[in-house]
């Protein structure tokens, strides 16, 4: 019973976590993606070096070519390679969801955690802005910032970044309206801790929990959203390293040729897969977090 | 009451005001050149962008334009839709009937199938059906829609040639405009129109066609119902308020379904309502791909092709939607859990 | 040369002698909770007995397992907890006099049946213990709906068939038919069928309004002032100690024979805990035969309980009548307890017990209170003592004791 | 559960309900699922593709091209087609006399007149919107490329006067009065810009009151007020029966037509973005035809129950080099310098450089590749199908060439130093960006100093950088106004036309011919004009030819009757001619 109380409550939330089956598929499976993304450029060595999201691809032909020795995933529309595709596209993947969940988290947990805190004028003025962000359409706000400011997947990040961290807000927020008032807040007020030692120290570690259920949940759709982009013409441009620019690029090839219409099943299963593997696992393991984490849920 | 309804629409006004600016604002990022450019549909008509820009004064400074088109706003002009070709209010009011449409079939269907599983799965917690349900609900949501939407599409239409994409079949469609006299369009809504009509085979003919976009929009979205109401099941069967039922003697249904989910459907409002209010952006994929023409599909077409009246026209009605169903939604809540009073 | 005899036999003759009848008994109850940590021990075959028309209080550390042993008894244990082993036999009615009925192998059916009805229980927490949504009319007649209907189908038909009762004729006359069919069997498909039908549905209007009166009659009993107001408040309009009367209001509407009672004063203020303890005194002479009594505040036992039981880690160590416990307590335990509670007469400095109650997953070996003892000796680190009667209706759970007695 | 269950039964009620029929669905409706929008109906207004194939099923012009043919005409709403022979052409070629047909009824009922064509010529004129299509008649008759100066959009004095002499009514006879010989006038009137409305109707529609003095006000109308934006009333086979932009436009049979009954009764142009459910209404017959990229050509091919139509298209797609780049603010080309990283404004004036590009370009793969060999690979603007056309020669792909030019360009510099800019093409273009890749690979295999970064725009913004002198390389079209060399060769060669503006060409005996070009009325002559443009645009290396199309109409077997005509785009549809059996 010496070691730290926080300490020993996460190993038993870690405890926790890794009884529960889903998260341990969760966790697995992400496992996998990580090392793939660790493993590209031996796995897959580039073709271009200057630039390794750029899928190699021989000849131009748009009918894709079934799995074959030379690709082993076959390859798709514009020749390219689905199997390299596939590799690098694990990093796009991950640098998709690091980025905007990063991004927004930051931004949104540091707003929420201040205007939560100190409550207020800035709170109000805060809320009101809110208020405005929350009105706007998602992906009719990322539509149009990618539009503005030029297609591309890195555009696509930023957009999403730009919308997203409302959410922390929120969470947080709300978290920290309950604990402001709690006892062991206003002991730290009493015996003079500054406030940013009292928000960074106490408030936080308490609060986080929801945001990281989300952020964990956000890893996967935001790669979703970008898919969508991609889907619309906005996202990445064709031959770039993307299971959503991949999926949106064989979406002409779902249906086959009446005779056999399973003809180019890789062309979408593959990327399509790789897309649902990946959220699924982010979602699973936000599950766990949440049976997890959630007080109400614990010790039981 | 009262006076929380009012200060709700002023709060509306501010939505609106700050949505306006925001979207105008970025619009207003691209070179006159590039916005004239949303006028020309071929390469030679682009030597007549300068005189384009003149015309509709695109070169002048944010302000002015901004407030050029709140005044036009203001005299109920929400500008010319290209993609449309029309004014935009007017194909607003042509499209908007058939997002709502679809959506008042999907919605009920996602809350409450979303409810019903979330029920299921949070009574039978940790057991297979749990897992299996939440697996089946999070792969779904991890489909990408448009995916899933042309995956469906192959199946049932393209094996079975069934629920062909559109909203209506030529056939009746041109029979609607043959007779105007004969087949009033109370609703804009066919299935409505078909019953009030008494023409039950275009109501059946309308269902028809909403059959796969309704099931795709359902199968991506019934999780995030389903995830809420599962984790308030599981908190609410954890209270004490469930051994006093049980200790009184009630057995497990009502224990479940008359104490325990009536507090865990608390949650659940607000994702509904988030759903109520998301449901048109929800609805861009399914719509592009089932070619249903209704709002989803013109937002895209138009974020694509830059239909700026368009974007903000939506942005507009979006956030009117957000903040009324918002409101709703507190009311509902102050009905449903006696604890919440509107001040 | 005292002949020792284990505690069944003993309360055989005990109620042999002095005509005292067992209303509850539970025999080597074991109940574990399957969590992350692991299994938790929670109850050791805990054995004990209530008769009927005393008070017995059980008391001992917090997470000694008192409110498991009642929700034991109760077969309201959540999950992961497990009922594993024992019994728990209820001297319902004269036909089971003799041998009582095992609660733990009835169906659930009729655990529901009996819950509420014959044996009923009040909370710790009154807060936590009332449905948020629901009214507090709703949530006492649910008590009624689930155990009056008939009785009370019976008086709405009586009422309805009474002349004075205005109802629109066919309307009455339906009412009517589905009614007497209620009476006869509720569980009558027609009955389910017009619970179906919209409009028709109606017809259980009478029914909620006769349960809701009754509720509002119990409601006023209790001492709640307008309780007709307080029908159709919700929870969070009312005090704790409001709560907590509905909290009873709701334990007794059908007056049980057992009133299990969890602690029910601890998280009141000492004025509201002498009105609740009085209101249970009350209600003892009047109505319930018996109170099962769980508290760790020896105050409250000395004052309401006839026997009082001590528990310690899923044990039962020591039970005798209050007056015997307080004058002369046997096991070390019960001991420690009683010197831990200031007293006015004596100027000594309160002892407290070392070390605390010990973590259920891996209990200590034997006598689960060894570790503590000042008396341990090597016999208590192997065995678990049995509850064997030391003296005349006093029963301890020791090796002293057991070696005392031997000798 | 329940709620499952319903749903589910539903769902199986209506396939029970909905699996009916499989044959030949709707027999006399026809069904086209393309996906260009129509903006306008108006002939005077529109000009684009998808409007102006619509207009020329409601409205009728006064010849018409001659099935197949670009060139030979049969007359419609005149009684004959004027040539020198006949004397409906003057011999200085300057006016040209149309004699009316008789007894011809607009949709309205009203009969048409002389003095409803010459109305109708007047009237699309005097409008003339930006972006319009009636520069090429204004040409024609007044001269002018346009009723407004380019830059201020005044305009013009005397304009009006000028339309108002240019064309006449004499008794049943339209006179048309040309400033100069205008050769491709024949084609031009072909055109739907050239549609004949009802006089008295347009006017009651707000349409231009026939006083001339009042042209100004009805002058250059903003998008969509044009008053015959939504509504038709023509001589056409067809009336308008619905139009929801975007969606579906629907034509009905006028029975009154003047001409043969057509067979098709209703026929619907449905607006269907996504390709898959294009191809799979055209698998389940529920439409007839569906406009098809040359992308998938192949899944059509793969298909039953289809008869395909390869239509060679006038229109000619080109690689072209900027010699001036603007590198003001310009990210495409780098540092600006040729320094390795980065490419001087005037790269390409060296046509050592465009000849290495030349050579990098695969024509057999990409034939082979990108079109299934379904394309015609051009030498020159000058196409196939345009008189005059001759296949000149081309520099074929050559690796080795391309270097050795490299090593040449800027005497050496290039090679050595390396360079670096970005190639853009408009996004969605398949077949451009085949091209821009392929062109970038080779050349980058040339030289690993060389470094080429391949971007997709939107068309909208890249023919506004293209207009501003961004991009080193831009691929890009152009479709036939009309079929002579002229509408060709002006726009990619001469210093002013649209393209060799933003090529930064300048080169006089060019210009000098393309003028010339125009102005001959002599078959001899213009041969030999053509000829040599087209020789230089071989010898000056101006551009890389990527493709002419060659469209693949999908129809279902049973549709009999189509002619294919390289004028017209896969998104027309002349009903009259169709039948489904």
């Amino acid at each position: 019973m010496s070691e730290h109380p926080r300490w020993r409550e996460l190993k038993f939330t870690l405890h926790r976590i890794f009884r529960n089956p889903s998260a341990i598929i969760g966790f697995s499976l992400l496992f996998i993606f990580v090392a793939v993304a660790l493993l590209a450029p031996w796995i897959a060595p580039p073709k271009y070096l200057h630039n390794p999201y750029l899928m190699p691809h021989k000849g131009f032909s748009p009918v894709p070519k079934a799995p074959s020795k030379e690709n082993i995933f076959g390859t798709t529309d514009g020749q390219y390679d689905i199997f390299y595709g596939v590799i690098w596209g694990t990093r796009t993947a991950f640098k998709i969801g690091f980025f905007v969940v990063g991004f927004a988290a930051l931004i949104g947990i540091a707003l929420g955690a201040i205007s939560g805190y100190y409550g207020g004028i800035l709170d109000e003025v805060l809320m009101r802005i809110m208020d405005i962000i929350w009105a706007l359409p998602t992906l009719v706000l990322a539509m149009a910032i990618v539009v503005a400011f030029g297609r591309g997947l890195d555009k696509v990040m930023i957009a999403l970044a730009m919308i997203e961290w409302r959410w922390y807000v929120r969470v947080i927020r709300a978290e920290i309206l309950t604990l402001r008032d709690q006892d062991f807040v206003q002991a730290a007020k009493i015996m003079g801790v500054p406030d940013y030692q009292i928000i960074l120290r106490h408030i936080l570690p308490n609060a986080i929990y929801p945001a990281l259920i989300l952020a964990s949940m956000e890893m996967g759709s935001m790669v979703i959203t970008a898919a969508f982009m991609s889907f619309v013409g906005l996202g990445a441009p064709p031959g770039f390293a993307d299971w959503g620019q991949m999926v949106a690029l064989a979406r002409n090839y779902i249906v086959g040729p009446p005779d056999n219409p399973l003809k180019f099943w890789f062309t979408i299963v593959i990327p399509g897969g790789c897309i649902i593997l990946f959220v699924l696992a982010w979602n699973l393991i936000g599950d766990a977090l949440r049976d997890a984490f959630d007080p109400r849920l614990r010790r039981r | 009451m009262l006076a929380y309804i009012l200060r709700r629409i002023l709060l509306l006004a501010l939505v609106l005001f700050g949505v306006s600016v925001l979207i105008f604002g970025i619009l207003m990022t691209f070179s006159p050149e590039r916005r004239a450019a949303t006028f020309v549909t071929s390469p030679q008509q682009v030597e007549d962008i300068p005189k384009i820009i003149k015309q509709f004064g695109l070169d002048e400074p944010f302000y002015i334009q901004y407030f050029r088109w709140v005044r036009e706003v203001a005299k109920g002009n929400m500008g010319w839709s290209l993609v449309a070709s029309r004014p935009v209010t007017e194909a607003f009011w042509t499209y908007f009937p058939i997002t709502l449409e679809m959506n008042l079939f999907a919605a009920p269907i996602v809350i409450l199938f979303g409810i019903w599983l979330g029920t299921i799965s949070g009574i039978h917690k940790d057991t297979w059906i749990d897992h299996s349900s939440r697996i089946m609900a999070i792969v779904g949501w991890s489909l990408p829609t448009f995916l899933f939407a042309l995956v469906m599409l192959m199946i049932f239409y393209g094996y079975f040639d069934l629920f062909s994409p559109g909203i209506l079949s030529d056939r009746l469609n041109m029979f609607i405009h043959d007779n105007p006299g004969k087949f009033y369009r109370y609703t804009k809504l066919y299935t409505m129109d078909g019953i009030l009509n008494g023409r039950f085979d275009i109501t059946l003919d309308a269902l028809a066609h909403l059959v796969l976009p309704v099931m795709t929009y359902v199968i991506v979205v019934v999780a995030l119902n389903m995830r809420v109401m599962r984790s308030g099941m599981i908190e609410e069967l954890s209270k004490d308020y469930v051994i006093t039922a049980r200790a009184k003697g009630a057995d497990k249904r009502t224990v479940n379904l008359k104490h325990a989910r009536r507090n865990a459907l608390l949650p659940v409002i607000t994702v509904a309502g988030q759903l109520l209010a998301l449901s048109m952006e929800g609805s861009i994929a399914v719509e592009v791909v089932f070619n249903r023409h209704g709002v989803g599909w013109w937002l895209a077409e138009s974020a694509t092709q830059l239909d700026m009246p368009v974007l903000m026209c939506i942005c507009l009605f979006m956030g009117l939607v957000f903040v009324a169903t918002n409101l709703t939604l507190d009311i509902l809540y102050a009905y449903i859990d006696p604890r919440i009073r509107l001040t | 040369m005292r002949f020792v005899t284990p505690l069944t036999q003993g309360f055989a003759e005990g109620r042999k002698r002095k005509n005292m009848k067992t209303l509850l008994e539970t025999c080597d109850l074991v109940t574990n909770f399957y969590t992350y940590e692991g299994v938790v021990k929670a109850l050791n075959k805990v054995s004990m007995v209530i008769n009927h028309g005393e008070t017995l209080g059980l008391v001992g550390e917090s997470g000694c397992g008192k409110s498991v042993t009642v929700r034991s008894i109760m077969r309201i244990v959540q999950e992961p907890g497990r009922i594993e082993d024992g019994k728990v036999i209820f001297f319902l009615d004269e036909e089971t006099q003799r041998k009582g009925i095992d609660l733990l192998k009835q169906s659930e059916a009729f655990m529901e049946q009996l819950r509420g009805d014959r044996m009923s229980m009040i909370f710790q927490e009154p807060n936590a213990a009332l449905n948020p949504t629901l009214s507090i009319g709703e949530q006492v007649s649910e008590s009624f709906l689930f155990h009056r209907k008939r009785e009370m189908y019976q008086k709405i038909l009586d009422d309805l068939s009474s002349p004075e009762c205005r109802v629109f004729p066919p309307l009455k006359r339906l009412e009517l038919f589905l009614y007497r069919t209620a009476v006869r069997n509720p569980g009558a498909w027609t009955l389910k069928f017009f619970s179906q039908i919209p409009f028709f549905k109606r017809w259980q209007k009478r029914l909620k309004q006769e349960a809701m009166r009754r509720s509002i009659e119990i409601i006023g009993k209790l001492g709640i002032p307008h309780p007709v107001e307080v029908a159709d408040q919700y929870p969070h309009h009312l005090s704790g100690g409001m709560k907590q009367r509905i909290v009873i209001a709701i334990a007794l509407a059908c007056n049980p024979v057992v009133l299990i009672a969890d602690e029910p004063t601890s998280n009141l203020d000492v004025t509201i805990q002498a009105q609740i303890l009085d209101l249970l005194r009350r209600l003892k002479e009047e109505t319930i035969s018996s109170i099962l009594f769980i508290t760790h505040d020896l105050g409250v036992v000395a004052e309401i309980c006839d026997r009082v039981g001590v528990m310690y880690a899923g044990n039962l160590c020591e039970v005798a009548d209050a007056q015997e416990i307080f004058c002369n307590p046997v096991h070390p335990y019960t001991k420690a307890l009683l010197d831990s509670v200031p007293k006015l007469s004596t100027k000594e400095i309160l002892k407290n017990i070392e070390g605390s109650v010990p973590n259920l997953v891996s209990p200590p070996s034997g006598c689960r209170f060894h570790p503590r003892c000042p008396y341990v000796m090597d016999g208590c680190r192997s065995e678990l003592p049995a509850l064997l009667e030391f003296s005349k209706n006093h029963f301890v759970a020791c090796h002293l004791v057991g070696r005392n007695a031997a000798v | 559960m329940k709620r499952r269950l319903s749903f589910i039964f539903i769902l199986f009620l209506l396939i029970f309900v909905f699996h009916a029929d499989a044959q030949i669905k709707s027999p006399d409706t026809y069904v086209l699922a393309y996906y260009r929008t129509v903006q306008t109906i108006d002939p005077g207004a529109s000009y684009d593709v998808a409007g102006s194939c619509k207009i020329w099923n409601l409205y009728e012009t006064l010849v018409f091209f001659d099935g197949p043919s670009t060139d030979k005409f049969v007359p419609l709403l005149a009684t004959k087609v004027p040539t020198l022979k006949n004397g409906g052409i003057s011999p200085d070629g300057k006016t040209y006399t149309f004699t009316i047909r008789k007894g011809v009824k607009f949709h309205e009922g009203g009969e048409l007149t002389a003095e409803d064509v010459v109305y109708s010529f007047k009237r699309n004129m005097i409008l003339d919107p930006d972006g319009g299509p009636m520069w090429m008649v204004l040409e024609a008759l007044t001269g002018h490329g346009s009723t407004r100066e380019k830059e201020t959009g005044k305009i013009i004095e005397g304009v009006f006067e000028k339309i108002d002499k240019a064309i006449e009514a004499k008794g049943d006879q339209v006179i048309l009065h040309l400033p100069k010989p205008y050769p491709p006038l024949m084609s031009i009137l072909c055109y739907a810009s050239s549609s004949i409305l009802d006089k008295e109707w347009a006017i009651s529609k707000g349409c231009w009151d026939g006083d001339i003095n009042n042209a100004a006000k009805y002058n250059n109308p903003k998008p969509g007020s044009e008053p015959l934006q939504k509504i038709a009333n023509g001589t056409g086979a067809y009336r308008l029966k619905l139009w929801e932009p975007a969606k579906e436009l629907a034509l009905e049979r006028f029975e009154g037509y003047w001409g043969p009954k057509p067979k098709i009764k209703t026929a619907i142009f449905k607006y269907v973005k996504e390709w898959s459910t294009r191809k799979l209404m055209l698998q389940n017959a529920d439409a007839d035809r569906v406009v098809v990229d040359t992308t998938y050509v192949p899944e059509v091919r793969a298909m039953k129950g289809l008869k395909l139509f390869e239509v060679p298209q006038l229109n000619f797609t080109a690689g072209m080099f900027c010699r001036r780049i603007n590198p003001t603010g310009n990210t495409n080309i780098g540092s600006g310098k040729l320094d390795g990283n980065g490419i001087p404004a005037d790269f390409f004036s060296d046509i050592n450089v465009r000849k290495a590009f030349y050579h990098a370009f695969d024509r057999e793969t990409y034939k082979k590749d990108v079109f299934h060999g379904q394309v015609v690979a051009p030498t020159s603007p000058l196409i196939q199908g345009l008189p005059y056309h001759k296949n000149v020669a081309v520099y074929e792909f050559d690796l080795k060439k391309a270097a050795e030019y490299m090593k040449k360009a800027w005497d050496g510099q290039v090679w050595e130093k390396g360079f670096k800019m970005v190639v853009t093409y408009n996004t969605g273009n398949v077949m451009r960006e085949a091209a821009a890749k392929m062109l970038a690979e080779n050349i980058m295999s040339l030289n690993p100093k060389f470094q080429i970064e391949i971007r997709n725009v939107e068309w909208k913004d890249y023919v506004v950088q293209v207009r501003q002198f961004q991009y080193p390389i831009f691929l890009s079209g152009w479709g036939a106004d009309y079929a002579d060399p002229h509408n060709f060769v002006r726009p990619f060669m001469h210093s002013e036309g649209y393209y060799g503006k933003y090529m930064a060409l300048k080169n006089e005996e060019i210009d000098k011919l393309c003028d010339e070009g125009i102005q001959t009325v002599d078959p001899k002559k213009r041969e030999k004009v053509y000829g040599r443009l087209q020789q230089i645009w071989y010898e000056d290396a101006i551009g890389i030819p990527l493709y002419q199309q060659v469209i693949v109409r999908a129809y279902r077997d049973y549709v009999k009757g189509y002619v294919p005509n390289p004028m017209f785009t896969d998104d027309n549809e002349i009903v009259k001619q169709l039948r489904k059996e």
